[in-house]
């Protein structure tokens, strides 16, 4: 059984499986923020950070972090050839206009139906959004890469979202340590599931409906060298 | 994605017939006269032209007129062209004509993703007639829907390798504004260099908007 | 009696009086166009062309024109210490914006309201309007620089436009050959007049109502070295 | 008008108390440091302040927060500085939270003469609560109406004689855009340089939205 940490990168390694070659991708903070590392030999992507930089390079060496060259996290970050910097108004722009390929984000919840909730915890004051529902509402593809179930072991796939919604009916996939989902024409369907669950186990898990693809794929997702 | 590279002959083969086509320029300059001229050699017509002029007789745009390849003209100021108005009246040209700005703002918004704007200007004129006009601290706006184009054509200074793009003196225009708006954006320019050889300070259109670049 | 020409640049010199030092201007074409020569001395004014440029220098030589340095009525221009070059989106914005300080336009009608017609001439399909609308609207001084009457002799000052409008209540002050009016709280108010003309022969060539103010400035307007 | 040059002293005497005032940055890189911290030795409080953060736990305009300076924040992510939380749990702080792509669209909007606009962001959220909804092809659009201040307080890499802006790699973020949004635009910059030693193509705040420029 892999730790906590380890089922992190389980899930940031397959989601870095749905990006292809030339996608301009924004990825949000958490596990979407470790996606970056696991993208196959042969793909080039390319970051999209939403405070107004394209091209982002890797993390500095600390002691040459610039505060005032930093990603959408606020963690120092580095140019890369073609690296253009522009104003906040022009970097939504391009998430709101339709012009980055992907975006990876944690979520909440997903509702069977894309709605996605990833921003207010309920019985919490929650006093920051951010740029997730334009990003969620702008990107072509929006990969949503969580846990299968909460730290309680609640579903987090679910009918209806009861957290407060970032955004009605965007999500496009759903990678978590157990499956892979794909909202198509609206419905989810189960296209991927790990080698160490059986279905019963993922639906008792998932409170979601969802229809299943066939031949369902069933993928080894425990293997691997995680940190 | 980055750009392709292609020449404009490759280019303008994925304009169709009846498509809506942005083009840059203010008057003559910054109009992507290659792309203009390679689309002459092609039998698309029918198209839906966003651009703030139609050229000059014969010159630029009016060489799409003239070759009965434009069904409607989209845009501010289309009196330096008579062929314009000629077509206009023998019932061969639609025109919707706008102001300016408003023409800016509204493609500027189709790139943006947003639907619709409230501006002042036009309030109160003819150029307002039919649309929705309301009431925002006392002062009156007129309700304008964005513009989007299937393709757009855009005439820059320099690319580089990736597709980011930088201008020239006042041949900048419309043009960023219009490679936001389009499904297609296929950029001209004089010279491609490689990706780092532009000032990322200065870098006025990101690759992100630019599909295709074309030179030669 | 001044000609026709030099009747237009007695308009100009006249407008140019309104700009103070500092003033952002963008300067329409006709009449307003000549008004840069004869700025003041002590009074620097910085020019926006809507095309896209800040500080817009003097005409080049022919030999030295640049077809893509050009100014909105499409005359090439140069460059000054400063000067900035930016979309048409941007440099609308300067103008709806209300960050133009003044402009000068030329007027087919100008209303006692204060309404302005200066693109469209009844019976003729008029495909045109450029920059016009937005510049009269977000410019915070409008200057109307035009002639007294038509070529036929009819008022342009009139108490409703019967031309296409422009742009509603937004004129500040109108300069013509032999007096200057300016709008105080809605109200049209001569405040100038030719020392060449009467007040009844200028009443006659002005068909709005308007109040006047006392004591009228009386000045002479013929004099100067006209081209 | 060219902008004047000031000490960050002298121009922050310029804002009221009860003022509506915008300051650029993104977490602490692009923020005004100087004339946060100029404010804070005035007697000026009762702020409406609209920035993205307010700073962190006395970092920043945490520090006018601790001040007691600040009514109300609008902006987008308040997260990092819990002082934020608690003080609108004690009723002390008034919160306006919008999504990070609309505060954007609201500035620049107010800045571009635009009184409102239709954005597909938030539709079907708690932050559209109590907003008008429309349809537009299709999709639900959320009306926002734009965000204009007093006096926006901005940071810039430098500026030349008439005040000329240009930034600093992600330090630009917000201060382009409320540099265009308010009767009174102050411009902190680290350096003040000859007009003319700007590169015309990349100035990108012309010195037409800059009041005050102050440096040390």
């Amino acid at each position: 059984m892999p730790t906590e940490e380890q089922i992190r990168h389980i899930i940031a390694r397959r989601a870095a499986l749905e990006l292809n070659d030339g996608d301009v991708v924004n990825l949000g903070i958490g596990i979407p923020s470790l996606v970056n590392n696991y993208v196959p030999p042969g793909v080039r992507i390319h970051l999209h950070s939403e405070n107004g930089i394209l091209e982002v390079g890797p993390s500095p060496s600390p002691e040459k972090a610039d505060p005032n060259l930093i990603n959408a996290s606020r963690q120092p970050v580095t140019e890369l050839p073609g690296t253009s910097y522009f104003d906040s108004g022009l970097s939504f722009a391009m998430m709101r206009g339709g012009h980055i390929d992907a975006t990876v984000i944690g979520a909440l919840q997903v509702s069977e139906t894309g709605d996605i909730a990833s921003w207010a915890v309920p019985g919490k004051t929650v006093l920051g959004v951010g740029g997730a529902m334009d990003l969620v509402v702008g990107a072509k593809r929006v990969i949503v890469a969580m846990q299968h179930t909460t730290k309680e072991g609640a579903p987090k796939l679910v009918p209806r979202c009861t957290l407060p919604l970032t955004a009605k009916g965007e999500a496009d996939v759903v990678v978590t340590e157990h499956a892979v989902f794909r909202f198509r024409n609206g419905r989810l369907v189960l296209v991927e599931i790990g080698d160490h669950i059986d279905l019963d186990t993922l639906r008792r898990l998932t409170a979601a409906n969802f229809e299943m693809e066939e031949p369902l794929r069933v993928v080894s997702r425990w293997e691997g060298d995680w940190k | 994605m980055p750009a392709k590279f292609e020449t404009p002959r490759e280019a303008v083969r994925r304009i169709r017939s009846g498509a809506t086509v942005m083009v840059g320029g203010f008057g003559l300059s910054g109009v992507p006269v290659k792309l203009v001229d390679a689309l002459l050699e092609t039998p698309v017509g029918d198209l839906t032209v966003i651009s703030n002029n139609i050229g000059t007789p014969g010159g630029g745009l009016g060489k799409w007129l003239r070759a009965g390849k434009i069904k409607k003209a989209i845009g501010s100021y289309f009196t330096t062209n008579p062929d314009v108005g000629r077509a206009y009246l023998e019932g061969k040209l639609e025109v919707q004509l706008m102001p300016q700005g408003t023409f800016c703002e509204a493609i500027r918004a189709g790139g943006s993703g947003i639907a619709a704007f409230y501006t002042p200007t036009a309030a109160g004129t003819d150029l307002a007639a039919g649309k929705e006009v309301r009431e925002f601290d006392g002062k009156l706006y007129v309700l304008e829907r964005a513009l989007r184009a299937d393709v757009a054509l855009i005439k820059a200074y320099k690319a580089d390798e990736l597709g980011n793009l930088v201008y020239y003196k006042t041949a900048r225009n419309f043009n960023p504004l219009m490679a936001m708006a389009a499904d297609l954006t296929i950029a001209e320019v004089d010279e491609v260099v490689p990706a780092g050889a532009l000032d990322p300070e200065c870098i006025v259109t990101p690759h992100v908007f630019v599909d295709i670049v074309v030179t030669g």
